[in-house]
């Protein structure tokens, strides 16, 4: 991909990589991507506090706490696999690992969807879950599930991406790829974040009780 | 062609003299600078075009004290204007207790207004000059923009949401009324007409309303014809509570909670029916979401306030 | 070998910040809750970002961008925040129906 | 640093030239499936000044329209379909890629002594992505059309609109990738691929305005991406943030959309200025005066540009406070522009200054540029927004920078970079000729919409009182023969194209890196990788008087 002079930006002092330069830029444009969906959050958190909270007891805490230690875990199976492709040594068994961890996660996360379409917590019209009091408690129990919809489905779809390139790079063979391996692990610890920050925002509302 | 034409804007009320003082004063400094550079410009090229004689030695490649003076003291006016200008701005929204409430409300593609003593018009606004006046207005659908010209007042209406803008007029005549946001394909004729008038003709035409059917009446024809009354009444086979004096009462519900009925429960009810359903009552009501407008709403929720006091208007409710 | 043992203890720290969010909320904090969740939030992301994205040892470049995008999406909160913190809210005109103009259709 | 082929080199039109990067065996391949930075800009070239003349027949019909008070051309309903497309189109398929996409893809690698920039294909992708997304709107635009204005302001666009929006939505949502494409290659590029001796401090002001222009491309383009698909679901499935009467608040979708597309007036015109700053010193051989405040204010635009998004909704509904804080901030960010204005006047002072056809667009730019700024402090004072904004007023004083400002700098650096592009001159006297008619034109169409916005108008109004129909008909005059100016580029460019003289490798006997290679570039852009010494904008002193 890259033309980029590799010793003449060395000179200068420039990042080592173009490519791991731009992909910087990516993940600062895929953060502000998230931005509406995080200030619209902030919107129905503040306007509708006691709705955010009922419609956050409806999520399962189980089965996302359990999505977060398999996405952390995944991380650190992809880190092992960047810093092993630095020491030029193989790093199949590791990507497959981060790969497997993450359709585990969207496989559970689509566990989760199943049970909240099941309940009627997709919040188009035929949006009804069964303690929506009031038509105020109704529209902020929706928009919050518009946001856990929104939010989640485009961290999977993210995700998804990532487990492509992971497997793509364990079909590929383990070694001549270090700059491959360090760009798609940034890019799913860039995921990874991302999630760090949905598990409080989504699961742990409410939780105590109030 | 057009006898209308006119340069300036009519001035009717308090603010737009205000604001022409500080239009003209905004006019006068970026006027003159854009004077100078045009001049400075001019004079430039012509003097400095090639082959002029003009003495061209060490021309300056730069100079931190000019940029910083060029810098700071553009800075300083323009704090000046925006402390003037925010003054003003600050001004059309501070509440005004000697002000009138007039409440607008604009809907597609027209404007209707009601004065405080009910007197109601639609596409026009009458106003007595020199009483304070504050908007109250709200939208039924779509986003509009209350604007009059000749007040240099503006202020858009929020669908959900009361914003309000005072002013005082203080020029009789007739103004223009415009929608300033664009709110679909008839945006364009979405006007009306500002009438200020002298105080006391205004009192006068604020008695002399045509009378229009109370709110609760109208409330009470619309519980007939959407079929509340089959129900919510006492000859009805079909087991309903009886709605009558409801707002203000202590309601048990089915699930053991307690409320007060207000207009918010009363409009719940109707639209989502099975969330609050009233203890010894079988949820049988359908969903009213979608049929019924928030004005007809309002309408049923006065009648069936009004219902409380006043047995005369509920002749079919007596058991 | 000392790389990925560090590597295995930043996860380590992660795994036991989870269990303290998520045990967190389960107490009954009121505010704190969200401001505890966030916290560790932050400081997971902090690791992940320090550690795994190697951004300690990036270079000054790659740090820049990365500021740069959490400054501009803390400027899009905290302007807009200037707007909601102080706005008036006058919800509500389905309670006061008398002050809603007539019906004319 | 300038290697001086003359003006007007003796050559007859018929003579030769070598085509560089132009030449070669031509397939339809050989350009839609090309990695040369050049080569695409040219395909942008196209691309763009087709949606241009698509943009501007909207315009015109909405000037005709506008000749009297009644609604008599076309019916409501067009009428607001047609000042939508023509929002849409000029905003998202012309404006905003024009300078960069074109000029900058072409300049930028050869501005920095680079032979490609950082990501060719990429680069390529984009064009692909722009034309697929333009297509896209261009579809939803005529064949139904959609009727919400290029602002698409909730809940009418998500409840109550009966037209294409959320096909238009799609189509510019997908221009917006290829925004972020060209954004992340033009910085990648810039950081990397600079040439040997080229710092920070002697880029030519072009590279640094693109630069800036990225950097907001990447940073604010996402965040519009997303308000789209929210705008999208609310319309689809009825649920929504920005409805009302679903619990959401129409003036978060205004925060979330002028976050956006404040920043992208400075995407417009940082490159425009850019143009400027390049074409103002070789007309007037000298340097460009204060430089490096000329490069601070590009960023100081940049990132000021950031904050100010709130002066758009003085009237919405948001908190006066917030108002007062976005109107200071909206006057800080218009004192980097002051700088820039001050610093080209300065630049003319004891220049040799002469008169071609690209000066004159600078000088125009600079011209209406500082009226559309200056008009800009009215509407950024919160009292005075209150009377003007949603009026003529407004829509003059965007005019002013986006027509008068960044197109008339993109004819500007099209005619001085002409003869790099392709090898060509063209008829000076034509070109002259249209730039005097672009800008009286442009004055007479937009001059009388100031005084129309002060005495009430307000925008988007199909028909109007009678009172106002003097100025629009001056307006609608005005509009005719500024259509005649830009149709004449069009002709003349087009006729250099086969008929004109070589231009020779220089002929502006300018200074920057683009010009030390031949005219048209070699593929390969220089035959030996350029180191530089100098400072940018060298140009030699005039000394004593001839």
């Amino acid at each position: 991909m890259s033309t980029a002079n590799a010793s003449a930006i060395a000179e200068r002092g420039e990042p080592e990589h173009a490519a791991t330069f731009a992909l910087w830029i990516l993940l600062a444009t895929e953060l502000l991507l998230f931005g509406p969906l995080f200030l619209g959050y902030v919107y129905v958190r503040t306007h509708f506090p006691d709705a955010a909270a009922a419609a956050s007891r409806h999520t399962d805490m189980l089965l996302g706490t359990v999505n977060t230690a398999i996405l952390l875990t995944s991380s650190l199976c992809m880190a092992v696999a960047a810093e092993r492709a630095r020491a030029q040594r193989s790093t199949q068994w590791w990507l497959s690992a981060t790969a497997l961890l993450g359709l585990a996660f969207l496989v559970i996360k689509g566990i989760e969807y199943q049970h909240e379409f099941a309940e009627h917590l997709f919040p188009d019209r035929g949006f009804a879950p069964a303690d929506a009091i009031s038509l105020d408690r109704l529209h902020g129990m929706q928009l919050f599930f518009l946001l856990y919809f929104a939010m989640t489905a485009l961290h999977a779809l993210h995700l998804a991406v990532g487990c492509v390139f992971c497997l793509g790079l364990t079909v590929r063979g383990g070694r001549q790829h270090a700059l491959a391996v360090e760009l798609t692990g940034l890019y799913w610890h860039f995921v990874d974040v991302v999630w760090i920050f949905l598990y409080p925002l989504l699961y742990l509302l409410g939780r105590a009780g109030g | 062609m057009n006898s209308d034409f006119h340069w300036l804007p009519a001035s009717a009320s308090s603010s737009a003299a205000r604001f022409d003082a500080l239009a003209l004063t905004t006019l006068i400094m970026t006027g003159l600078v854009a004077l100078i550079l045009f001049v400075l410009v001019t004079w430039f090229c012509i003097r400095y075009r090639a082959g002029s004689s003009a003495g061209r030695q060490h021309p300056p490649s730069g100079n931190r004290t000019v940029e910083v003076i060029w810098i700071v003291a553009p800075l300083l006016l323009f704090f000046a204007v925006f402390g003037w200008a925010a003054y003003d701005y600050a001004s059309l929204y501070r509440p005004n207790p000697d002000a009138t409430p007039i409440y607008l409300v604009a809907k597609q593609w027209m404007w209707k207004a009601e004065h405080p003593n009910g007197r109601r018009e639609v596409g026009e606004l009458h106003v007595a000059a020199g009483q304070p006046v504050r908007m109250v207005m709200t939208s039924q659908d779509v986003i509009h923009s209350f604007f009059v010209p000749a007040f240099r007042v503006k202020q858009d209406v929020l669908p959900g949401r009361y914003t309000s803008i005072y002013f005082t007029p203080s020029k009789v005549g007739v103004y223009h009324l415009f929608c300033a946001e664009f709110c679909g394909t008839e945006h364009a004729t979405m006007s009306g007409r500002i009438v200020v008038m002298p105080p006391a003709e205004f009192g006068r035409w604020l008695q002399q309303g045509p009378s229009v059917p109370g709110m609760a009446a109208r409330g009470f024809a619309l519980f007939r014809r959407f079929g509340c009354s089959g129900c919510h009444s006492a000859g009805s086979t079909v087991h309903a509570p009886d709605l009558r004096g409801l707002i203000g009462r202590r309601v048990h519900l089915q699930d053991g909670r307690e409320l007060t009925a207000d207009a918010t429960y009363v409009r719940d009810s109707i639209l989502l029916p099975h969330k609050d359903v009233v203890a010894g009552y079988a949820p049988i009501m359908p969903s009213f979401a979608g049929q019924i407008g928030e004005e007809d709403l309002l309408a049923i929720i006065e009648y069936i306030k009004e219902s409380a006091h006043d047995e005369r208007s509920t002749p079919r409710h007596t058991r | 070998m000392k790389q990925y043992r560090l590597l295995i203890i930043v996860w380590i720290a992660l795994l036991l910040l989870l269990a303290a969010t998520a045990a967190s909320a389960l107490l009954q904090l009121g505010a704190w809750n969200s401001v505890l969740n966030l916290g560790i939030a932050a400081l997971k992301a902090g690791l992940v970002m320090l550690f795994f994205m190697r951004l300690r040892s990036s270079h000054v470049l790659i740090r820049l961008t990365a500021i740069t995008a959490m400054a501009t999406l803390a400027i899009l909160f905290a302007l807009s925040s200037t707007d909601y913190f102080a706005r008036e809210r006058y919800v509500a005109p389905y309670q006061r129906p008398q002050q809603i103009a007539p019906v004319l259709r | 640093m300038t290697s001086a082929v003359h003006r007007g080199t003796p050559a007859s039109a018929t003579e030769a030239i070598d085509l560089g990067y132009l030449g070669g065996k031509f397939s339809l391949w050989s350009w839609l499936g090309t990695h040369d930075h050049k080569r695409i800009a040219i395909l942008y070239a196209i691309a763009i000044t087709t949606f241009f003349f698509l943009g501007g027949v909207a315009a015109a019909l909405i000037r005709i329209e506008l000749a009297t008070p009644q609604g008599d051309l076309v019916s409501a309903e067009t009428y607001n379909k047609l000042f939508t497309a023509h929002g849409v189109i000029m905003v998202w398929l012309f404006l905003i890629p024009s300078i960069p996409s074109v000029l900058g893809n072409f300049l930028l690698p050869l501005m920095i002594g680079a032979r490609d920039l950082a990501f060719p294909r990429l680069n390529l992708a984009s064009w692909y992505v722009y034309v697929i997304g333009g297509a896209f709107t261009i579809w939803a635009l005529i064949a139904g059309g959609v009727d919400t204005g290029w602002t698409f302001y909730t809940p009418f666009s998500t409840m109550f609109s009966n037209s294409n929006v959320v096909l238009a939505l799609l189509g510019v949502l997908i221009v917006g990738f290829s925004s972020i494409m060209t954004g992340i290659n033009f910085i990648v590029t810039t950081h990397t691929m600079r040439a040997p001796g080229l710092g920070w401090f002697r880029l030519p002001l072009f590279v640094w305005a693109n630069y800036a222009t990225s950097i907001i491309l990447v940073l604010a383009t996402p965040v519009l991406a997303m308000t789209l698909v929210l705008v999208g679901i609310e319309r689809v499935f009825q649920v929504g943030l920005f409805d009302p009467a679903l619990g959401g608040d129409p003036l978060l979708f205004q925060h979330l959309f002028w976050f956006y597309s404040h920043p992208a007036v400075y995407i417009m015109i940082l490159p425009a200025m850019g143009v400027a700053s390049e074409i103002i010193p070789c007309f007037a051989r000298r340097r460009v005066f204060g430089y490096r405040f000329m490069a601070y204010a590009i960023l100081g635009i940049g990132i000021i540009g950031f904050l100010v998004w709130g002066h758009h909704m003085f009237v919405s509904g948001q908190s006066v406070y917030a108002g007062m804080v976005f109107s200071l901030l909206s006057f800080m960010v218009a004192i980097p522009s002051a700088v820039k204005v001050f610093n080209w006047t300065a630049t003319l002072y004891k220049g040799s200054i002469t008169f071609s056809a690209p000066m004159l667009y600078a000088l125009g730019f600079v011209g209406l540029f500082t009226i559309g700024g200056l008009t800009g402090l009215f509407l950024a004072a919160l009292a005075l927004d209150v009377h003007l904004s949603d009026t003529y007023f407004v829509v003059a004083h965007f005019h002013y920078i986006m027509v008068g400002g960044s197109v008339m700098a993109y004819f500007g650096a099209l005619h001085f970079w002409w003869p790099k592009m392709t090898g060509r001159l063209y008829s000076e006297a034509w070109g002259r000729a249209a730039a005097l008619i672009i800008f009286v034109g442009f004055n007479l169409t937009f001059f009388p919409q100031f005084l129309l916005g002060y005495e009430g108008m307000p925008r988007r109004y199909h028909s109007y009182p009678p009172e106002f129909q003097v100025l629009h008909l001056v307006s609608s005059c005005g509009a005719a023969l500024l259509a005649v100016g830009y149709l004449l580029p069009l002709i003349y460019l087009g006729w250099s194209l086969f008929k004109g003289k070589p231009s020779g490798n220089n002929p502006w006997q300018a200074t920057g890196l683009e010009w030390e290679t031949s005219s048209p570039p070699p593929t390969h852009n220089f035959e030996r990788p350029p180191v530089v010494t100098r400072p940018p904008y060298d140009y030699p002193e005039q000394g004593e008087p001839a």
